[in-house]
Formats: C-alpha cells, structure tokens, sequence
C-alpha cells in the first residue's frame, strides 16, 4: 500500500546562528496511487519535507506513516521507497546497468538472472537499453535523468520521490521529459511525491498540489482548485504565468479604490468580502488572461510593450505607479502608447485581505494548514 | 549619441589591413613573451641548464676546484654506480624507507581524513593538531624526535623494554624510528588532500546509497574510495616521490648511522657532491634517482591507477 | 502496528550509532594527543633544568621549571634573531618573487596568444617530475658560475623556478570566465591592465594560498641553503638550529629552546591562516 | 648587504677601517666559549685588526670550507686537525711569508713538523691532544687494582678483578659514536703492536693495516667487548661511556684529554665525588714501541682571491697570537697547548688538570719524551666514517674482525687510489 | 549611424582535430535603430557572429562595417559597440560605479564629474542608483543584469550586443528584465544585436529574427513572418512551442498520406506543392494550436496525457508511431485514453521538401542565405 500519512510533522536544523524551522507542523494525505506535487519557493522546506519521507532525515517531531506502517524509525531501503534527485546521484564509476541493480542486489535476494531480466526490462520501458554499458558520464543530460528514472523504478517501490528531477534539464527536454515521466506514473501507479519549484511543472503534471511556504502548507488542491480559488494571495500568486495583477484597495462607499483606479463591484461581492475581512484594506487580484480590452471601460492604462508569444499577445500596461500585464489574441494589435480600456469581470476578480493575505472569495477554507483536516480540499 | 566614437579613426585600406594583421600577431608575441620571459628566464638558468649540465657533468671526473681539469670517463661513473656498494646499500635503505612510510602515511592520513569528514566537536583543533608538524622544519622536526628518542624522551620510555639505549643507535631500530618521525611530520599534509577529496565527494551519492539499502562498508567501497581514487592517487605518488628524496631526517637525527643502516640516496648524493667533491660521479648518481623516481611514479600509476577500474 | 519492535530497532540503532561515534572521538582524540606528544616534549625540555634531563628520567610533567633556556636565547643570544630575520627576508622576497613572476607567465601562457605557448607551458609542467633534489650538484656549480654562494639570491632564484606556482595559477586563470576579460577589451584595457586591474584582484584567494605554501616552503628549506649559505650571519632558522646542536651538544634543553622559538613563527602564521594553508595544500592535488 | 651576502660582513663590531678577518672554527659547548673569550681578547689588543669568528659544525665544516672556497668566500683562518695538511694543501696556501721570525720554535718540534707538507708550512698548532686512560678511583679502590699498568697482562688481570669484584664494567676503548673515535684508540693499540695505517708516498699509499699487527690490534680492540667483555655491546648515546665513567659504571677508557669537559655538569665543574686519573695508554701489547695518537687543533688559511696581502699577513699575526698565548685553552679546555712556553706556564702548571687529573701533564710527557705519533697526512678526508665505522661497528661486535678490516682498508686504499 | 553591414564573413576555428567552421558566409544587414534577435541551437555560430562584430574575434573572411566605417581591423573598443554578457561579466573587485565608468574613463577624455554624472544618470534609468557603491557579488542576478546592461548604455554606444543576457535568471525575473530591455531600447533606439536561443525570447523582443544554424542563415524576418512562414523545416520547428507537429507525407493520387492518417488537401494545394517539389516525399507540418478537435473527423489518435497549462490545455495523443501535441482551450476536458477525432485546417498546413527541408507554400524565398540579397524579407 503505497499511501502516506504524514501527522504534524516538524523539522529543527540546529545551526550555529540558532535553530532553523525547516518544516513546521505539516500534515498531508498522499493517496494510494495519487501524483502529488510539493511546490513552493526556494528553501520552503520542500526537499525537507521529501528527505524526511525517504527517510534520509530524522524527524523533530510528528510521526509518518507509509502504507500502515510507522515508519518513523525505519532504514531508509526499508521503507519501501525510491527517490530521483535533482543531480540525478548515478554512481558515477558504475555502469548504468549496476547503478541500476545496485538497490535490487543489496535489498533483495533475487537471483542474478532475474536482477539481469528486471533491469533490462526497465531499461526498455526507459528506452535507455542501449546505454546500459556505458558510465553515466559519457550520457547526456536527458539520458541520465531516464536512468535516474530507471534506477527507481526496477525497484519496485510502493513510493517514488522526485526532487526537482528535471531542472537540470533545458526547456525543450523538460517538456519532454515532463509527459514521459505522466506517461510512467499512469502506467505504474505507484504513489509518487514529486517536488519542483516550477509552478509550470507542478501544474501540468499533478493530481493534487501542496504549496508551502517557509515551512507550513499554504492550500493544498487539485491544479484547478489552487487556480481558480487560490487559498491566500501568497498562493495566488505564486501559481499561474505571469503572475495575478495585484492592487492594493480600499473599500469606499461600496467602491474599491485603487491608487489609479475605481472598480465597482456588485454587492453581493461587497458583502462576502466584508463577510470575512478584518478591515476595510484589501488586495484585489485578477489574472492577465482574465482581463479585458475594453475602449469603453473607466479603467484605463498606457501600453508599453507589447510582447507576442505564440498565439497569444501580451500587453505590459502602466498608469503612473500601477502596472498591469494582460493576455489578449494573438490577433490583437496595439502601438505602444497607446490608452487602453479594461475591464475586469468579477467572477474573476480575487480579494486578498491585506492583513492576512486569505483570500476572502474562497469559502470555507481551512486557515491554519497544521491542523488535521488541512489536507481537505475546499 | 555616440561621442566617443570619433576615437575610431582607424584607416581602411587593404594594404594596411594586411599589415595590420601581421602587425598584430607580432605585437602579441611580443607582449606574450614579454611577460613569460621573467619566468622563463629563472626556470631556463636554474631548472632546464642545471639539468642538462648535470648529465654532461656525469660523463666526466669533475674536479670540484678546477671543472677544467675534469676527465671525461663517458659512462664510467655509471659503470661505477652499478658496482659500488656504498650506492646499492643507500638504495636498499632508501626503498626500505619509503615501503615502510608511504603505507603509513596513506593509511593514516585516509583515516583521520575519513574520521575529521564526521563532523566532530573540536574538528578544526583535530585538524590544527594533525596538519601542525607539516608547517616545522625538517632539522626541528629531527631534533624534536632524537630527544623523542633519546633518554628520557617517551620514544625510549615505549620502546625502552624492547632496545637498550637509543633506537636512533640500533641497527634494526633506527629506519622504522625514521619513519615514525617522517609520519609524524608528513600525515598532515596528506591527510589535508584526502579530506577535501573526501569533501568532494556529492553527499546525495550516499544517500542515494542508503535508499539502495548499503550499509557503511558499502558506501566506502563503492562510493567513497571510487571518488577519492585520484586524491589518493596523488597522495601515493606525490608521497612516493616526495619520501624517495629523504634527507634531513637521517642528515640531522642518524648521520646515515648506524653502520650506514639509515644512509639514503640523498644523502649519499649530498656526500657525494658536497664531502667528498665527487661531482661527476654525485650527477651520476642524481641521474639514475631520477630515472628511478619516473620509473616509480609511472608503475604507482599504473598499479593505482588501473585497479578499481 | 508493530509499534514496540520499531521502537525496539530505533533503540538499537541509536545505541550503535553513539557507541561507533564514541569510537570515532576515541580513535580521533587519540591520534591528536599522539600529535601532540612531541611539541610537548619540545616545550617541556625547553623548560626542564639541567640536573632533571640529565638524570634521563620520563616524566611528562617536569618537577622543577625555568625559564633560563628563554631568557637565553631571547635576551642573550641575538643571533638567532638575525636568523629569524634572514628567514624572513628569504622567505619573502621568494614569495613576492614568485607570486609576480609565476602570476605574470600563467597570463600569458592562458590569456595571450602567441605560437608556441602550449609547448612552453608543457614543458615547464613536465619539470613538475623532477624531483627537486636530484639537480642539486649541477645547481650548485651553476650558482656558483654566477657568484652567488653565500647569497640570498642562491636561494630565492631557484626556488622560484620551481613550477608549482605556475601550475596552480595556470589552472586558476583559465577558470577565471573569458567574458571579463573580453568585457575589460571592450572598455580598452591593455594587456597589462587586464593583467593588473582584472586577473591580480580576483586571483587574491589563490594568490594568498599559493604565497602563503611558499612562504612556508621557503621558510623551512634546508638542504639547500645548508649548502649554499658559508657565513653564519647569513643563516636561516632551520639551519641555524642545527649548528646550535653542534655547539651545545650537551643540553637537550637548549636545544629544543632554540626549536621551539625557531618554529614558532610559522606556528603563527598557521594559526591565523589555517583555512588558507591548508586549501593551498588541497589545490596542489587539485581537489580543493 | 645581506641578499649579496659574502663573507666578511661584520658581525661583532670593529671599527670600520681596521682590517676584518673572518675565523671559522667547528668547537663546541666548552671549547667554544674559550675560544671566543680568546678572540675577544685579541680583538681587544685594538691592534687595528677585529676578529668575526664563526661556529660551523663539525660535521659540516670540511664541506662548508672547501664550498667557501670554490665560491669564493673563504675564511682568512680556519681551524682544523694538524694531521690534515695534505688534504687541505688544495684550498690552503703556505705561511711561511708571513710568519714572524723564529715562529717556528716557539712550539713543540712534533707539533710543528708535523704542519709541514711538501717543505712548507701550512698551519700554527693551537694545542696537542692526545688519547689516554682515564681510571676511576673508586671503582680502582673497589676492585683494589693499583692503575700502574706495566703491561698487557697486569692491565688484564686488573680488568678482570674489576669485573669480578665490582658492579661496574672494566675498559672501554670508545668514548664516541663515530669511526673517528674508534680510529683514535685502534691507533694506541696499533702502534704499540708495531703496525701502521699505511705505508708508501703521496700518490703511492698502501693501506696495510688490515694484516699483520693491524690484524692484532684489531682482535685486541674487538677482544674487550667480546671475548673479555670488559665493555658492552650498546652504545647509548654521544656520551654514553662518559656517563657511564663518571658514574662509576665504568672503570677504566680511553678518553682524550680534553675529556674533562665531558666530565662536568652543568655548571662547569667536575662533579665532588668523582675523582679520577689520567694515564699514558702504554698497556697495549706487541713489539711496537710505547708511542701513542696525538692531534694539534691548528689554524689555515684558506685561498680566497679576495684577500689582500695585508689581511693574509694579519690572519697570520692573529694566529701567532692566539696560538702563543692562550693558557685558557690549556687550564679550562683540557688540551696542552702546542707552544712550548705557554705549557709550561704557571697558569697552565696550577690547574688540577696539570697537578691532580695529571692529564696536562701527562701529555706533556709523553710530548717532551717523543711518545706521540700523529695520524698519517693524506690527501684524503682520512677521519671520515667512511672507513672507520666498520671499527666502530666492530668493537660493539655487529662486525667480524675480518669482515670489518677488510671493509674498512678497500675503502681507504680505493679513497687514496682515487685521491 | 548604428547600421551594420555583414558581408559574407566568414569564422574558422583552428581545432585539434581539423578547422571547425563557426559562422559559414553569413551577409546580414542590421538596421539604425533596430532590434535584431539572432537565434538558433546551441553551437550555431550566434555567439561567434556576435563576438565578430565586437571585434573579439577575428574574422576569417569577409568585411563588416558599423555604420560606413569597415571595422574588420578596429580594436573593439573603437568600434563603438557595448556588449552584454550571459554571465554579465562585471568586474567582481569593482563597485558597480567604477565598473559602470572605467570604460569611459578608458576610451574618452571626459572629466571626471562628466563620468560621474552620466553613470549617475544611466544608473536612475536603470533603477540601480542606490547599488553604485556595492560589488557585483552582493546583488541579486536581476541586479546584476541591470547593472551590466547599464554599463554598456553608459558608454553610448552606436550598437548594443546581447549575449543570451537573460539565461541566466529565474523565469519570473526572465519575463520581466525581458519587457525591461525592450523599453529602454525604445527610448534610446540604440540599433541591438540580440542573441538568444529561447525562441520565445526572440520571438517577444525583435523587430527581425536571424534564425542562425550551424553557421548559416535560415531565414530572416519578423516575429510574425518566421511563425507564420517558416522557410524550411528547420526553422518552423525551431520557432513555437511546443514544437510543430511534422508527419512524412507522400501525394498519392492527390491525397497526402502519412502511416496513420490521410489528408485530403484541395487540388489548388496540391499544385503548389508539385511546383516546386523535387519528389512525391513530402513533410507535412501543423503548429498544436491550429489542429482542431473535431470529433467527426477521420484523423483520430488516443489521447495519453492532459495537461493543464495556464488557460489551455495541451494534449498529447497518439495512434501506433504518430504522435500529436493540441492546443485547444482550458474549458476543454478529455480523459486519458479517449480516442479523438482532428481535423487540419488547410490555411495552417506547411508542407516541406522531405529532401531539401524547404516550405513549398511560401513564395519566393531566397534558399542561399548567403547570397546578398539574403537579407531581404520575404
Ligand atoms: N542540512 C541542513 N542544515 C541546516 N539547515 C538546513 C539544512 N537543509 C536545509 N536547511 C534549511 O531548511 C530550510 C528548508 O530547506 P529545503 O532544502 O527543504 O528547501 P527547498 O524548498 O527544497 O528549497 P530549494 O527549492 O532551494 O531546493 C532552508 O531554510 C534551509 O536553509
Ligand atoms: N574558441 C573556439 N575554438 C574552437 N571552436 C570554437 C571556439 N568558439 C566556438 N567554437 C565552435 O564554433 C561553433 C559555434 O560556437 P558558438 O559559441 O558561436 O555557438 P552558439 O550558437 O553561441 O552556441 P551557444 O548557444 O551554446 O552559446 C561551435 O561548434 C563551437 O564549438
Ligand atoms: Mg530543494
Ligand atoms: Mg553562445
């Protein structure tokens, strides 16, 4: 049974300028079978988080559970897990058939024919079976991140762990290696944890979605949810390419007021807001694509640059200090310094409070993520 | 815009380009030699010249007051080297020396590197401790051992129920007393090179070694001696090297004593040229250390250097 | 689950664990005391009255102390400052010596282009073969042509012929990225203020490592300044201490007074700059 | 001036236009602070000539000497062994321009002719030092053996009683770790059983030692520790045999006469309760006569192209000096010095070196009487391990006789053949 | 005048094992004032055109003139160029203003206050004036980009040179440093030789594209000409991503088939095609956003995995050896393992020479790129 249950779960480095909370207080749910994806920015506590699972760190604090086993105290090899690092770790003085049956040959008492047959076959379904002769030095970068791959899996894992496996890739490569490695998990369906710090990769590849910042759990979701309903602003703005317009508002006679606009919204937007907020001081969020170019609108800005990306347009707009970014068609053409009209649709239209960052819109969401039922979805 | 550019003013012509161009590459000769020549001039005059003299040298019967009055004996002095007994017993001491220092050195300089990589408390005294005799002169460090050695000094305290008086004075005690001085002295330096080369070695290696189920003499013979074969491969020949060319212990503590037990190639080249004057036969004798030392280094390298594979 | 028997392997596991650790502070302590045993024999010989080293009795701890061998030799004996300050001197200018010159060639040899570099920096890195002693009879007739015996120069010019220097800075500018020197040619730079102004500043940590390795080196050499030095005036420490032993063949005391000051500058000089040393040790072998 | 170095930069003051000399000299511990006090007082004479004596080590100072000198920085005078004239001829010039008038009988005839190589004179002895037998008056009281020894026979017997009566060991003929040592006391035996080193001219030597009386002398000295066991096998340390004799563990050895300074502590004096002997070595048997080794630490002066007339004479006139006055060499250093007058000087006649150790006096006996015979003058480095450490080796019975005399003499012959 | 003028040059290299030509003949004309982006794999020749035209590289053969002047033998630093460095190659010991004035102080003879004040000024333009007195290492990468693009605005340069300036920041800072660039090459239009291998990147920047491989010119023009009219295979895969799909084709009996699919185009198509083609082989080629799903089509492939990028959706489907990547829209779901039906729009349809690589539908172009009037668009 290849789920894990991971209970408060806390992680102290003692440093020589005091203790660092790596990992503060994490529970999670990952389900049999299910791709999850662990994303957050640098030093979150991401890799802790992984290390912890693989068992390569000791635990504060918490307990952790694989299948129904504790398995706080057990061995690394004996939890039943594989990990693929960022660097990839292949023995380097090994060839890629030993680096691949060097797990099988140390945990298993199969015969050398089967370890022989195991890898092999492996290596075929990695398309690597060509390269199982030669050292990991003289493979590409690709070939060596299948290898990883395959290192993994002939072991037969209930739990594969992925630490950022593909950033050291190029970006055409990573496309690539980023369906290869679906393809795989829909194959084995072996419960797989997967840490990247692209939110790109996390999005497109995951069943569900943890994001973490400095150590606690921020939403955890599937990539529609964490999209469409983002738990807080730091979520919302972590997730999606470019990034959510963000401005700060005040709300004014049932108007919110930014620096260099006013956006009315209906009342019974103003009522959920008020709803929840602590004061009267917002952050109102819309993403690029759900902007519209509107010459009508009130909302208006001067364009700076218009950069065009595939099918698609993007406007880079500014009126004084406020800043927009905007998707609009590929079709769509305008001169730089040229004033735009835009309008937001409310449905998506996001409201931040500027205290707490939660996201007002979004009901019932569970605030403290430490808790237990933080592994809900909303 | 673009002021500056009336600095420009070069001339466009194609005879000038083709001077130009040869221009160039003379003027980057000239400035790429002008800072090699001090170099070049020091390692010609004291590196490359000695060298060369030194083999014409061991032709002849250098007469160390009068080099005009030299007699050219061709490999005479070779003929004599293979024949003198005084040559064949500094040869013996010398690789008796080194057999016995080396294994050690590497040996020890391989576990305090391993032990120092475990994050310890008190690591960098430890590495203070350990790499301190290496920053000591050869004659402090022979003078600190002879009074190791002698009454009184712990040496003889330890060895006192085995040899009466000095082991500097025993014929069997005072090598093996050598090459516990030369340990003493030399591990630090070593086992500084084998620490980084420990260091280097990526830590995710042995983690991915611990999810492959190794346990801690695994690790080390699959990862970690893997990676540290170059280290130690420059640790085995440099000490090799280095401990063929052993001196001062025996100059300071032994005086090559006793009965010639602890005379070493050096030191008899040092005799050679510098007591006895026989400068000729002295090059001779510098030459044949040489083609032994490449000799050694090359098998070093290749016994080392192909096992593992 | 099987809660107690986890609990059981983790109690296992903890106690290996601290008992190998306990081990390891054994074997690693021991070896430093083992270290340690002859500076102490040094130092408490240099303390030790006469009558007690002459009874040749082991103690580690003496039972009567003086400080007279000190006092000897630092308010006494003035020459061993002379040969504390020519070691300084020699070891200095070889340093400087060595640190511009080898620096100098090394940008050349990896930063110009002039025909013929590649065979040059060959040839000098295959002299990194010859052992450094079996050159010393020609060398000295050499040295002797030239009228330097009982110089300094005798000292200081072959030892910066070495190619040590040479090597490590080679390997070191080559890492340095092309593109500044390329950005510093498109602000106009000469050659020699490339050299200067861009490769010399961000060469220091090399520079301070490979100047301090030779500092030392040169500090400690002894075969070949017993040879080529005739006048006392003119000796450096460590061979300065050898004839001490000659002349006061007597009293261990004094002489390990006389060691322990002769090495004590050094002794210094690494305890400010450990790290340094040592990662110049560490780069000779090319893996620091 | 330090990087440019050479010899004559100042040391020890002198006024900047007297003539500097530079004085290499190789004693030790004792002798070198009587050495410097005699400079120092020569460089009081303020006689327009200031002295920079430098220590080099014995072990170094032949190869520092002739290095100085093909270099070019050779000392004005350096001390070395009387007996080494031929070997030193090569880097040394003659003095006989220079020296004062009637120079040469101001010292014992022996010692004197015995600087002369091929008619001139190359050297001025200092002293002469000699080998004899120091006895322990305890341990001789003890064993009750009266230290008269008319011959080989009553020495024996009387080595045998202490070894039967007393703790202590009876006779050892070391008192060093080198081949030097061991050459000195072979010497004795050797001359008193009627043999040589060698024998022939320059150019023509003939090492014989190894047969004949050589052969005895040997079997002799190698009989002490072996067959007799009068003396034992190790050799501690340096001084080793000294301790061993001021303790009263040894009874009877041949020490030099400068012996003396080994004797005492650290505060320069001989210890209160020893009390001791020297005696003229004449107990050794065979057919030779009752002759014994002497040495002469002596001045030369080295060629250096840079010194002019006037310092060559001056470094001859400090050498007279310092060889013609020097009684302090002779009352604290233990050695007789090599002027006839000095020797017999009251300062000299009233140390208990002269009076009660009688090893001043003895000497001076044995000087007067012709009983002394200095080692061969060969071209060569004759003292030099090389062929005498197989005697030394000998003697603590790590070598065989034959094995020993055989190594030691092809050494030497293919040493002189090659000179 | 900022116009550069390449005629025909030429770079070898003189390797170990024979010459290795770098940039094979290329003539290119840059013009005043414009942004010119030069893209191409790794080992095109991008940065040796680049480092030619600084005069860091001699050249081979060939003549190179910045504005009238032939510079083949100007030192660099009197061509009046500024160069920009993927490692930003700022001097490490300097502080941001000495590295920002020393190339003035070097190549002019203004006063000190006059260096000062345009550093000052160049420095306000580029939002770094509170870093003049920090060393390099103490910024962050985006820092350091701005302070190297800064010190070569300073210097007024008649050329600006990129080289690949952005790859070495995160893809937020990429996107943003990128719009950056561009306004200040708007407000100072400074002709720019920009070199990049990210295609988006010279696809959002440039007012012309080079797409460089292996030494040659494969085609020049706009974003919009490159996308829309790719000159041959190479470079409409090069350009777009996710890359075109490409199927072999062959034309039997007016119908192009591929192993799994057929497509009957229309007969006008048809004829263009045989115009121009040397034989019935052909490569038929289809950007992912111009497939359309279409579920009563007869082209059909099972889809493998879905992924959810942004607003779109990206399929990637396959029936036997063929493989499909589609664009469709966000709102559009389908389950791993559907079959689904596409249907190719013929306006969107490239078709190539399987042999020669050449698009047969675009018109006229030049197929020597290092003829001269290569540089003509389209
Ligand atoms: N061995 C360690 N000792 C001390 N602190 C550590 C250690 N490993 C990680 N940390 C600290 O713990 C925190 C979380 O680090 P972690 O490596 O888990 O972050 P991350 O999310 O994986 O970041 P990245 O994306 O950079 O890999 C950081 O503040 C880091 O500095
Ligand atoms: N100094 C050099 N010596 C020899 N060959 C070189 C040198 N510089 C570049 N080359 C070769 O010239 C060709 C073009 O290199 P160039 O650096 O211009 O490519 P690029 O397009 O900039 O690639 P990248 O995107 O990797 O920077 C390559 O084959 C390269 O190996
Ligand atoms: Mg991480
Ligand atoms: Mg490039």
């Amino acid at each position: 049974m290849g789920s894990i249950t991971i209970d408060n779960i806390r992680k102290e480095y003692g440093g020589d300028s005091g203790t660092i909370v790596a990992v503060d207080g994490v529970s999670l749910d990952v389900r049999d079978g299910e791709f999850l994806t662990i994303v957050g920015p640098s030093g979150s506590g991401k890799s802790t988080l992984l290390r912890m699972i693989a068992g390569l760190e000791d635990i504060t604090d918490g307990t952790l559970r694989i299948g129904d086993q504790v398995v706080t105290n057990v061995a690394p090899q004996n939890r039943g897990v594989a990990m693929v690092f960022q660097e990839y770790a292949l023995y380097p003085h090994m060839s890629v058939r030993k680096n691949m049956s060097y797990g099988l040959r140390l945990t298993t008492d199969l015969s050398d024919e089967k370890i022989q047959s195991r890898v092999e076959e492996t290596a075929e379904m990695m398309g690597i079976e060509d390269l199982l002769d030669k050292k990991p030095n003289s493979l590409s970068g690709g070939q060596q991140q299948r290898v990883a791959t395959g290192r993994a899996i002939v072991r037969k894992p209930e739990v594969f762990l992925f630490d950022e496996p593909l950033s050291n890739l190029d970006a055409k490569l990573r496309l690539h290696m980023r369906t290869e490695l679906q393809r795989i998990q829909d194959d084995l369906e072996t419960t797989s944890v997967y840490v990247t710090h692209d939110q790109t990769e996390a999005m497109t590849m995951s069943d569900r979605i943890v994001i973490l910042d400095d150590g606690t759990i921020q939403q955890v979701g599937t990539p529609e949810t964490v999209y469409a309903e983002p738990a807080n602003q730091f979520v919302a703005d972590f997730i999606g390419s470019p990034s959510m317009n963000f401005f700060d508002v005040e709300l004014e006679d049932g108007r919110f007021v930014a620096d260099d606009f006013d956006y009315q919204p209906s009342k019974d937007l103003v009522s959920r807001c008020r709803a929840r907020a602590t004061t009267d001081e917002f952050v109102l969020g819309i993403r690029p694509e759900h902007v519209r170019v509107d010459e009508s609108e009130s909302i208006t800005a001067e364009l700076d640059v218009l950069e065009h990306e595939g099918s698609d347009n993007y406007l880079y707009l500014s009126k004084h200090e406020t800043e927009w970014t905007v998707r609009v068609d590929g079709s769509t053409r305008f001169e730089p310094g040229t004033t735009v009209g835009l309008s937001l649709p409310e449905d998506h239209v996001h409201l931040f409070d500027r205290q707490t960052g939660e996201n007002l819109l979004v009901g019932e969401r569970v605030r403290n993520p430490s808790s237990s039922s933080a592994t809900a979805e909303s | 815009m673009a002021e500056n550019v009336d600095t420009a003013t070069a001339n466009t012509s194609s005879g000038f380009f083709n001077r130009f161009i040869s221009e160039r590459s003379t003027r980057e000769l000239i400035i790429g030699l002008l800072f090699a020549s001090p170099y070049l001039t020091l390692f010609a005059v004291f590196m490359l010249y000695p060298l060369a003299k030194g083999l014409y040298m061991s032709l002849f019967e250098w007469n160390f007051l009068r080099p005009s009055e030299s007699t050219f004996v061709g490999v005479g002095n070779y003929a004599r080297l293979l024949s003198d007994p005084v040559f064949w017993n500094a040869l013996w001491n010398t690789l008796e020396f080194v057999a016995m220092t080396v294994p050690l050195i590497v040996g020890l300089s391989l576990v305090l590197a391993l032990g120092l990589n475990k994050e310890l408390v008190g690591d960098r005294l430890l590495q203070f401790l350990y790499f301190s005799p290496y920053v000591l002169t050869v004659s402090v460090v022979g003078l600190i051992w002879v009074q190791m050695f002698a009454e009184g000094g712990i040496g003889t305290f330890l060895l006192g129920s085995l040899i009466e008086g000095s082991p500097l004075n025993s014929n069997l005690w005072a090598m093996p007393s050598l090459v516990i001085t030369t340990v003493w002295w030399q591990t630090g330096f070593y086992f500084a090179i084998l620490l980084a080369s420990r260091q280097n070695v990526p830590e995710r290696l042995y983690e991915a070694a611990r999810l492959d189920g190794a346990g801690p003499w695994r690790m080390f013979r699959d990862i970690t001696l893997p990676h540290m074969k170059n280290g130690l491969l420059f640790v085995v020949i440099a000490s090799t090297i280095f401990q063929f060319q052993v001196f001062g212990q025996p100059f300071v503590m032994t005086r090559g004593g006793p009965s010639g037990e602890t005379q070493t190639l050096v030191y008899y080249l040092y005799q050679l040229g510098f007591e006895t004057r026989q400068l000729g036969f002295g090059s001779a004798v510098g030459y044949t250390l040489l083609a032994i030392l490449v000799v050694v280094s090359a098998l070093n390298y290749y016994i080392v250097g192909t096992n593992n594979e | 689950m099987s809660n107690s028997s986890a609990s059981n392997r983790f109690v296992d596991r903890i106690g290996r664990e601290r008992l190998s650790r306990i081990a390891l502070y054994v074997v690693m302590y021991g070896i430093a005391i083992a270290f340690f045993i002859p500076f102490w024999r040094m130092f408490q010989l240099s303390v030790t009255p006469a009558g007690l080293v002459a009874s040749g009795e082991f103690f580690l701890i003496p039972s009567d102390v003086t400080f007279a061998y000190w006092e000897r030799f630092l308010v006494q004996e003035p020459i061993i400052y002379q040969w504390a300050f020519n070691t300084f001197l020699i070891a200095s200018i070889t340093t400087f010596l060595v640190l511009v010159v080898d620096s100098m060639i090394a940008f050349s040899l990896t930063r110009l282009k002039w025909p013929g570099r590649s065979v040059v920096l060959g040839v000098i890195l295959a002299s990194f073969m010859i052992p450094g002693y079996v050159n010393i009879i020609p060398l000295f007739t050499v040295v002797n042509n030239l009228g330097m015996v009982n110089s300094y120069w005798a000292i200081i010019l072959p030892f910066a012929a070495g190619p040590l220097g040479v090597f490590l800075l080679v390997q070191f500018f080559r890492d340095i990225p092309k593109e500044l020197e390329e950005a510093a040619r498109l602000d106009g730079f000469s050659p020699f203020r490339i050299y200067a102004q861009i490769i010399m500043p961000l060469s220091t940590p090399i520079l301070t490592a490979l100047g301090l390795f030779v500092f030392i080196w040169s500090w400690n050499q002894f075969l070949w300044p017993l040879i080529v030095l005739n006048n006392d005036q003119l000796y450096t420490l460590p061979i300065g201490v050898v004839t001490l032993r000659s002349v006061n063949a007597l009293a261990p005391n004094v002489i390990m007074t006389s060691l322990a000051l002769a090495s004590l500058p050094l002794f210094i000089v690494f305890l400010l700059f450990q790290d340094k040393l040592i990662s110049s040790v560490q780069m000779q072998a090319g893996t620091g | 001036s330090g990087l440019t170095g050479g010899g004559g930069d100042g040391s020890s003051g002198g006024s900047s236009d007297s003539i500097q000399l530079d004085y290499w000299m190789y004693f030790g511990a004792q002798e070198n602070e009587e050495m410097t006090s005699l400079v120092e007082d020569f460089n009081a004479l303020d006689n327009g000539i200031t002295v920079n004596k430098q220590s080099v080590p014995f072990e170094e100072f032949l190869t520092k000497l002739f290095t100085s000198v093909s270099s070019g920085n050779a000392p004005h005078v350096a001390s070395y062994y009387g007996s080494y004239g031929r070997h030193l001829q090569q880097i040394c010039h003659p003095i006989d321009d220079y020296l004062s008038n009637g120079a040469k009988n101001k010292y014992f005839q022996s010692a004197w002719d015995n600087l002369q190589v091929d008619g001139q004179t190359y050297a001025l002895p200092l002293d002469i030092h000699g080998k004899g037998l120091y006895t322990n008056d305890a341990v001789m009281e003890e064993a009750g053996v009266d230290p008269d020894f008319a011959d080989w026979q009553s020495f024996s017997d009387a080595c045998n009683t202490i070894v039967e009566e007393t703790d202590s060991r009876a006779f050892s003929m070391l008192n060093g770790q080198a081949g030097q040592s061991a050459l000195r006391a072979y010497i004795i035996a050797l001359t008193q059983a009627g043999g040589n080193i060698i024998e022939g001219e320059p150019g023509n030597y003939d090492v014989v030692f190894d047969q004949g009386p050589g052969k005895e002398a040997a079997q002799l000295m190698s009989s002490v520790v072996g067959e007799h066991g009068w003396d034992k096998t190790e050799f501690r340390s340096g001084l080793g045999r000294i301790n061993d004799f001021v303790n009263g563990d040894l009874g009877m050895v041949v020490e030099g006469t400068w012996g003396i300074n080994n004797f005492e502590n650290e505060n320069g004096e001989v210890p209160e309760d020893l009390s001791f002997e020297f005696h003229k070595p004449f107990m050794f048997p065979g057919s030779g006569e009752d002759v014994a080794w002497a040495e002469s630490n002596s001045l030369y002066f080295p060629v250096n192209d840079s010194h002019n007339e006037t310092e060559k004479q001056a470094a001859v006139e400090f050498a007279e000096y310092i060889t013609q006055n020097h009684t302090l060499w002779a009352s604290a250093g233990g050695h007789l010095p090599a002027a006839k007058s000095v020797a017999t000087s009251s300062e000299v006649k009233n140390t208990k070196l002269w009076t009660e150790f009688k090893s001043i006096s003895r000497m001076h006996e044995m000087v007067t009487n012709n009983q002394i015979e200095y080692q061969p003058m060969t071209p060569i480095h004759l003292n030099s391990n090389r062929y005498w450490k197989p005697l030394y080796e000998m003697y603590l019975q790590n070598m065989s006789v034959d094995e020993a005399l055989t190594q030691a003499a092809n050494s030497l012959q293919s040493a002189l053949d090659d000179a």
